[in-house]
């Protein structure tokens, strides 16, 4: 009887199943609250053809930027790409396509996704390159154009603690697209800084029920720090 | 004289009213922050999840998991929530946040906004900036009154391609604070030591002008 | 004999995979969470806001504010988690619920479902009926076989206003288990000592009948 | 320098600005989570001609069904109404409208309407009588409806605790519809069974944060409980 234990032992076993050509949808911001140790899992696994659908695309080196060294990725939908020399490159050469969407469109387009509802209208990209070749409608006295959601294959997730069940809670500012991302996935698995006991999490506190998550791995994180800036220690904060 | 960047950024914070809810872009509007009325509360919107950003982290409150939008290490005030980015954006794009200041690269008389992207550049995406501009009450462009060569920024009809359509209210250059409506760029205030006529000569979309224009005050 | 309710919630909890996620509508299907084998693990989903419902509460923990979708004070299970109605209506909206089961007035031979109202009579509302069948995997109907008079519930085309189209996969009643694919009702098991001529003469739409139904086992 | 304090100190000036006509949205499901001085409040006023979205209707006498008894009602948009006989009765007379929504719907409608999503598709309803009159739409191999958002003049909102800059928790399942509710008024007033001081509450668990919130009042609740059940006390659970 597994029940609801949803913990794997590998990034194997926690990434099994991909393969070519499959969509996945990844949380994070910028390298805040990535899962680190299954997009290194991916690169590993070295499928290709993947389309990514991510805020961002990690840097070179590190996040999903790793992917691109292996040119695994065929396709990103994201709303920021301007931190990898290697995308710039890529995307000279026709080797990877780009669908740029606003990032308020690209997350509600993940919470569309795993929230069965097929399109929404948005003020957002109207009478701009994003609305083009889409349907507009006015409601009221305003504009709006229609945007199809998203979902993936796999969504990978990184948070901060799960139970054995799925629960997760994010931490601080690493819960950015994480929520959504867990919800728009087949298979959502979640790369968890650590596994608490199931029951301690206080059920109102809980940012994903587990009903959304289909594997749980513990990992180890780097946490790289994209932009470290201080505040003037001479100054009174 | 034109104003410097903190100059402007210290014009941009007499916009904010007490118990403003604002998003502040990236460059000058960041710096307003600096700038905020001792006797007012302001609270920051950063849209990838957190309301109520606080000023910069000490060595020891560094921390991975605390980010702005601009992906800088942060630190959160009192009263701070935090929260997935969609609800950041529904906050946004259902008109929660008061007040949206950006930069840009151009506006025009129906205050509609180019701001990220220059063809035949490469393109590095729009980020949050259209659903701000979809999204904010009031929404006010920073930016130099003309680019580097001397070409204005403030057209008739934006030429590159637009981050939104009608929606910027306001335009605060290093040499005038412009209202936009009714089809036209409207002269509010000017920089101190700057003529009317140099802000005529660098405004290429309509621009009206009334007598006695005041000088911006710090 | 046809079967008790309780006989009918005994047959709906063989329905469940360990692992499942189940919504569970008020009356007899609600009475099958007391028969879940021991062997496997099933959690619960209330609409309002509730992933694993636990028993109904003891005197000491009844609390105003934990109830489930009948309104009926219940308690959390271990792991359970809490959220907006949104929330959970994305979750059953978006197909996270692996199995809802729900009564009705009638089921018809394309899967569609009638279970809200009765033209004539006063009207309560839907709940969260076609939100349900609309967004779960797989969908059983508990029902009568046939209405007091007599009147077969499985018909060809239902006559009252649906809850939902082609979303009901079995159906579950006092006589039997009928798949429903195809266009048609298959007959899959029969209540023992009920006779396949019983079932065909309260079965108004197209029924399939295999040699040697099985009877339910309990 | 009131800066961000939204606390209120008498009903009146928590329900301050609500006029004849308008229309409200109000938290709660069932008895459950609703705003019962907020309710009396209106009551009090008289307001009438009003349009209520909410779940449900309360029942004779208590909560939202106090405002059938002076006929303030003109509009309900709910999911289930069917705990009232003086609903019943102005319905049956023509003095109350009742638009039917499904649960899930009337979520997501409150939802995009503070979201700024003036409209979004669900299979929900597709086919049946919440279909007629609305567009339908194939997305892949499935028929939906196209749903508009709602938003209203008030909101009305239980929660546990806020601080005075309107940041909300839930409790339990009183959680349900205020959230939402909380987002789609031009002016939310929440009522608290707790103010708590500022920065007390975990960032990360705030449910509903402050700016969604224009009016904090602590209020005294009844908690009515619609359907007491025991669990069998002979039986081992």
């Amino acid at each position: 009887m597994a029940g609801f234990n949803k913990v794997v032992e590998s990034y194997d076993a926690a990434m099994a199943g991909l393969t070519d050509n499959m969509t996945i949808i990844a949380g994070g911001f910028g390298l805040c609250g990535i899962p680190e140790g299954l997009i290194s899992q991916i690169r590993k696994m070295a499928t290709t053809n993947l389309t990514v659908v991510s805020n961002n695309c990690g840097v070179d080196g590190f996040g999903l930027g790793v992917l691109l060294q292996q040119k695994q990725i065929r396709k990103m939908i994201s709303s920021y790409v301007g931190e990898n020399a290697l995308f710039e490159q890529q995307l000279l050469s026709g080797e990877l396509e780009v669908e740029l969407t606003p990032q308020g469109t690209l997350a509600e387009k993940m919470r569309a996704g795993g929230a069965g509802i097929p399109a929404f209208y948005t003020a957002t990209g109207y009478g701009t390159p994003v609305g083009e070749g889409k349907e507009t409608r006015k409601f009221g006295d305003r504009s709006y154009i229609m945007e199809e959601s998203v979902t993936g294959d796999f969504s990978i997730v990184k948070a901060w603690k799960a139970d054995k069940y799925g629960n997760c809670i994010y931490r601080h500012t690493a819960q950015n697209f994480n929520p959504m991302a867990a919800t728009a996935g087949k298979i959502t698995v979640v790369e968890v800084e650590e596994l608490v006991e199931t029951g301690s999490l206080n059920p109102s506190e809980i940012h994903t029920p587990g009903i959304y998550v289909d594997r749980v791995i513990v990992g180890t994180f780097e946490k790289r720090i994209e932009r470290k800036i201080l505040t003037p220690t001479t100054n009174n904060q | 004289m034109s104003l410097s960047r903190e100059q402007i950024a210290m014009r941009v914070a007499q916009e904010f009213s007490d118990g403003d809810y604002v998003n502040l872009g990236i460059g000058i509007p960041t710096l307003a922050a600096n700038y905020v009325d001792k006797d007012i509360e302001v609270m920051l919107q950063s849209e990838n999840g957190l309301l109520g950003m606080g000023p910069y982290p000490t060595e020891e409150q560094v921390d991975a998991d605390m980010i702005n939008a601009g992906k800088e290490t942060v630190t959160a005030s009192k009263g701070a929530s935090i929260f997935s980015s969609a609800e950041s954006f529904a906050m946004i794009r259902g008109g929660h946040v008061d007040l949206t200041v950006l930069g840009a690269f151009e506006v025009d008389v129906s205050g509609s906004i180019a701001s990220w992207m220059i063809p035949g550049k490469l393109i590095k995406g729009m980020g949050g900036a259209m659903d701000l501009v979809a999204g904010a009450r009031n929404i006010i462009v920073t930016m130099t009154h003309a680019d580097k060569h001397g070409n204005s920024k403030l057209l008739d009809s934006c030429t590159l391609p637009l981050t939104g359509v009608n929606c910027i209210n306001r335009i605060i250059t290093d040499l005038a604070v412009i209202e936009v409506k009714d089809g036209a760029f409207h002269l509010k205030e000017k920089a101190p030591d700057v003529t009317v006529e140099e802000i005529k000569s660098k405004t290429a979309g309509k621009l009206i002008i009334t007598e006695n224009t005041p000088d911006m005050s710090f």
